[in-house]
């Protein structure tokens, strides 16, 4: 047992290295750090995806013959750290991470051939329709209503939370295709173009001052049944592939890491002699200390053929929550500028502060929006009731 | 020791809370605070019309004499209702200053147009850096420093400045807005309300500026602070209770797995958990409120104490209601985004829960000090 | 509104002052301070408890016919306060506090004449058997069985947790009296003598070190029926009695602050710097305040005779932690002196150190005594439960 | 990159859960405990007999040459069924420096009756006050100070003292038990184990008795030091599994209301909190052992990194399991009381949690070392 790099991944991480300081536009970091929202603009991110895409490395994760690289899970682990310190960020999971794999492992060979390669090259742009306003953590409750006629569905109903539905051009969503039997089997994965008629999307602005969210209606929107994603009324199963594969086949270790040596770097400059934020910032890292150590065993599991079980959900409640309280002690670092609120959005564009005054307006808002991680993609709540079952046994 | 709310305390909060109900719903609020000023004139008249902008200043100022916990309850409304005006910058603070230091003329020449809601006022007391210094000048004094976080900046007509006069005294200037040599650069907080850096760059007033001719203001200062930590603390509470309230409301209604999410026992323990927090805040700040009018050292421990109590307990309570409030919890849809930036706002307002805090822990680091009760000789 | 002591109120204080000073026995003190259980044994206490008798200050809070003071509210938190500064405790809860105020209110007056005045006189020492080893936090359920046969109950079956029933000599007990109905109806409240024929006591050791808990075994105890305490089958309302008059008529703070006002002495003795340790020390200060505040307006309450409320769960579940939190903060102010373990009781007969040295001793079995605050008199989750329906109306 | 358990390892688990389950039930833990010695001298010989005193050493010295895996398992097994045998002290401490720093006539003079049971040793460490220091004599040295937590001193045939050389250097010096001018207070620890305080009054030892000549034993010291905490960790997290164990085997079989507690939503989002907490702290032990054949940077991070966080896991552990057991958990009736002992001692040795903490947050407050994963190159 142990925990050491081989001289094959210590090539590919010089590699990695060699490619981003190649490839990441001017500006590019700048407009992440000073990005509030969960999700960083296509804008910003399209010239460094494209450059990602034509290296080949757009989606490693995938199946070498769909265009992945056919890395190993700690090669995955070294690509995303490193993405993380340069100050890179992930185009739209929604597609390369969410959609991309179900259509990979659910699509017919024409849904293949007609998406994979415009998620690969980022000319598509995903989002993900799940929740509605009765149906949040009891998702298998929803109502957004698809009938059959002739060889469309018509559909009716409504989305909420659909993250970055103002800019995406697709979207793959959950609609309710059977009203009786149990719940889960009534339930079907349809592809939708955002441009379809009938098809309309409504802001929702978030607390931390960032419109992320929208609700999207869907009012007689004729979608042809081609577009469904595996067999009818079979949407449940689907969706739960989509959440193990995101939930087991993605490490955060490296992201989260790059937050926090972020927030070790802003304390630094700060020159915080506050012994409790000190503390604070001390417990994160034995916290993120001990989280890496699980991914890595799950990385360990998963380069040995093994599935990582129940320990899923404890990732996503535990990084989230990790995630949460870099968040708040940035704010907490840099004490009353935190008083100071600026509306405007995109920071990156509209801030007239001196460069090392930026980072402070992000601080807030950013702080703000983190509230979300243990809501969205699964509240805290219901992976601690998943966990009851499958970690603890009761 | 008699802790009953007398009847003209429950009709000033009846009345507060019917013409807040009435007149200012949150849409109010956030069309307040995206506005250039921050403040609405005709709201701001009605508080002159209801007596509110005159209500702890002396009768025989042409107040309406009212108390600490007067002033408390009229914060914790405004804390409910998310009231952005700047009450405090000009009642508490720069009325508090006046009619604390002020000479009968000096307090009969601003207090009325205050209380008329003609004139806004502002403390400039936060130093960005070096203290502030007031030089002697042949008419008067050329003042000299930079502040910071100065609540009600943008709007107000006239400023109170402290600044060091010699070796260890300490004035309160009234800066008029135009005086040359004064630059305030006003910014929105976080909850909407204004607040400005000052810049005096040898800005020269007249020797009448010292407010009552006072070299030794320091002790005037310290009850003027105290007293708006009080206030602002009633404020919290008001905003941490209706957080809270809006929190059970939404459980016992957003049904999810065909109950409403109240019947969950993992989530009504957590409501227990910030309903006692919300009612040890209200403790903490009515101790607060009623230390005022003792002795320093209780004034002191009973400001700092609720600063740091409460402050913790909004952290907890505001990220606890968001999320069992869920994704409609972490948008502007509800007051609940506006209540959780107005608690940011007052952890970090007249110094921090964790710089009250470790004040607070200096003042009972003495045996004595810790063991005393509340109730007082 | 005010928070002010009325001269009244300072004269009573002083006359308090006086009055401790004078009548405190040598030695009672630092046997109290070297106390690691909950209570402190009656042996420590029993001639401060005849001052207080002779003083006729034994029982303040009984109505005066019965040998009360006439204190009012205010009165008595001046006195548990003082009692508390001058390291004094009660005697015999069970007793002056629990049964004493249900013999007043439920008893016959010969059960009055019998019991009041050995209570007042400290000549009698009572034990409270309640939970049963499958009646927890669902005391309804318990399953001790009387009978009756002629004039007696025979009484079978056990009780267990019953503090001190070794050093008892009466005690006062729920038994099962029909097993028919709803579980409350058939639950009477009958008074033991501890020598009668068929008890047995076996100790229960705590993690500790401590002996305060006890199983009480009923092998056909033949208990006179003129031992119950109001009708058959009424024991339950008779029990809630108990309750109510305990959580909302006993004031905390004085107790809790004396014990504070140690935790700040060991604190600078120990010269510490420790910001953390600081940090929680102003922290339970600010949390003892604001509690002290919420039993000061139920002082002020009942003063003008009002009804507290619902507020009693709260002040149960909020000071036991907070004396938790002084046990645990006592602990780790002692560094690793707490790796110190002295197994014999009570340390007060049993140390051999230097004065100086030995309350570091009684730190960590103070400690792990403390855990049971939150457990012993109503489980938090119980009155967290309780909390839910009369505080938050859930 | 490889976290799978070998073989030999899972066979070096399942034979000491075997024999501890066999052998070491509470009732023994506590009937050693109150013992005057603190140790079984049968399950002693037992352990040299399984090989597990010589676990770690090489085999040239006559050792299993076990690597710090396979010695983070046995603790691990220690830790669940409480041992409290002076297996840490003997063999990780005191083993541990004679193998690092000894001859090879030293390490054969003296590991042989070490993995055979007949000697005990400890490592006097810990200053109570000032450093202790060697003073060289005619013939050999002299030594002076006093130690404290010198854990199996009571046992020990042979103390291993740390002394400071001259200005910069540092020596371990062999001292037998008999020396004059050595004296060793014993006192039982919370959890039933043995320490002592260690006097050494110008104890004075041959010119041999400092081990393999050295110096310098500095980096050698810290070594060992951090073996011993990430040892000390496996043994906490076999406590803290085995009380997260027992508390949701409790709680699905003690039935109130009619269900077994487990039912409650309320208890059991509780017991999936210590349960991630206890997955965490296994982490952190993970790492620790396994920094131990990396740099010395990464050690040093990995070990106080996982004294702290296993300390803070720890605590919380131990307070919500006997929360969850009710009244039985406040009893010694249960291992539990035994377990959260364990637990407070952990705490304790080696540097507190805080002071770990701090040196944990000392190394990190660099961007570079904070951005730096756990993978080693």
């Amino acid at each position: 047992m142990d925990l050491l790099l081989s001289s094959e991944d210590l090539a590919f991480r010089d590699e990695v290295r060699r490619f981003l300081a190649d490839s990441i536009p001017p500006g590019m970091s700048r407009a992440i750090d000073l990005t509030t929202a969960f999700i960083v603009d296509p804008d910003v991110l399209i010239d460094f995806h494209r450059a990602l895409h034509r290296k080949g490395w757009s989606v490693p994760h995938w199946p070498v013959e769909h265009g992945g690289t056919g890395w190993s899970p700690v090669q995955r682990y070294i690509f995303d750290l490193e993405c993380g310190h340069a100050g890179a960020a992930t185009y739209n999971a929604s597609g390369s991470h969410f959609v991309g794999p179900v259509i990979i492992h659910y699509g017919t060979q024409e849904q293949k051939d007609k998406y994979l390669p415009r998620i690969r090259s980022g000319d598509d742009y995903w989002a993900q329709g799940y929740s509605e306003p009765g149906s949040g953590s009891d998702l298998a409750s929803l109502k957004t209503r698809a009938v059959a006629d002739g060889d469309h569905y018509v559909v009716n109903g409504q989305k909420i939370w659909t993250t970055n539905a103002h800019r995406a051009n697709r979207m793959f969503a959950l609609v309710r295709t059977a009203t009786t039997g149990k719940r889960q089997d009534g339930i079907t994965f349809v592809l939708f173009d955002m441009d379809m008629p009938g098809i309309t999307v409504r802001p929702i602005m978030g607390n931390g001052g960032d419109h992320e969210f929208n609700e999207v209606f869907f009012n007689d929107v004729r979608v042809p049944i081609s577009n469904r994603i595996g067999e009818e009324n079979k949407g449940w199963e689907v969706a739960k592939f989509l959440l193990e594969f995101e939930r087991g086949g993605r490490v955060l270790a490296g992201q989260v890491r790059a937050q926090f040596a972020k927030l070790v770097q802003l304390m630094i400059a700060r020159g915080h002699d506050d012994s409790d934020l000190r503390t604070r910032l001390a417990e994160i890292g034995t916290d993120l200390d001990a989280m890496e150590m699980i991914d890595i065993s799950v990385l360990s599991t998963l380069q040995t053929g093994g599935n990582p079980g129940p320990i899923s959900s404890l990732l996503k409640l535990r990084w989230s929550e990790i995630r949460q309280s870099i968040a708040e002690l940035a704010m907490d670092a840099i004490g009353d500028e935190a008083l100071r609120w600026f509306p405007e959005r995109p920071l990156y564009e509209t801030l007239q502060l001196p460069p090392e005054d930026e980072e402070m307006a992000a601080m807030v808002p950013r702080y703000l929006n983190s509230r979300a991680f243990t809501i969205m993609g699964g509240t805290s709540e219901i992976q601690t009731n998943i966990l009851a079952k499958s970690l603890v046994g009761l | 020791m008699d802790l009953r709310y007398a009847t003209e305390h429950v009709i000033l909060r009846e009345s507060a809370e019917r013409f807040l109900a009435e007149r200012y719903d949150y849409r109010t609020v956030q069309r307040i605070a995206a506005s250039e000023t921050g403040w609405d004139r005709e709201v701001w008249g009605e508080f002159a019309k209801l007596g509110w902008l005159g209500l702890p200043f002396a009768p025989e100022d042409g107040g309406n004499g009212g108390g600490t916990v007067e002033l408390a309850i009229l914060m914790e409304a405004f804390g409910k209702h998310l009231v952005i005006e700047p009450y405090l910058a000009t009642v508490v603070l720069g009325g508090g200053l006046i009619a604390a230091l002020g000479s009968t003329a000096e307090r009969q020449a601003m207090l009325p147009a205050v209380m008329e809601g003609e004139c806004q006022l502002a403390f400039a007391h936060e130093e960005r850096d070096v203290p502030t210094r007031a030089q002697r000048t042949n008419d008067g004094y050329s003042l000299r420093g930079g502040k910071k976080v100065v609540l009600g900046g943008p709007s107000a007509d006239t400023l109170l400045v402290s600044a060091r006069l010699g070796d260890h005294g300490l004035g309160i200037f009234v800066v008029p807005r135009k005086t040359h040599g004064l630059t305030v650069r006003s910014y929105r907080m976080v909850d909407g309300r204004r607040a400005a850096d000052v810049d005096l760059n040898d800005a020269m007033v007249p020797t009448s500026a010292l407010l009552g001719g006072n070299e030794d203001a320091g002790g005037a200062v310290e009850a003027v602070l105290q007293r708006a930590i009080a206030a602002l603390s009633a404020d919290a509470v008001g905003a941490i209770g209706a957080i809270v309230k809006a929190t059970v409301d939404y459980a016992k209604t957003r049904v999810q797995f065909g109950q409403p999410i109240a019947n969950f026992q993992a989530l009504q323990h957590r409501m227990v958990r910030i309903k006692i927090k919300e009612e040890e805040a209200r403790a903490a700040a009515l101790f607060a409120t009623l230390s005022l009018d003792g002795p320093a050292a209780i004034r002191a421990r009973a400001t700092s104490g609720a600063k740091a109590k409460i402050g913790r307990c909004a952290r907890s309570v505001h990220q606890e209601a968001i999320q069992l409030h869920g994704a409609i919890g972490t948008t502007d849809e509800l007051a609940l985004g506006g209540y959780a930036k107005r608690l940011l706002a007052y952890e970090l307002l007249f110094g921090s829960t964790r710089e009250h805090l470790r004040r607070y822990g200096a003042m009972i680091a003495d045996p004595k000090v810790a063991g005393t009760g509340l109730l007082m000789a």
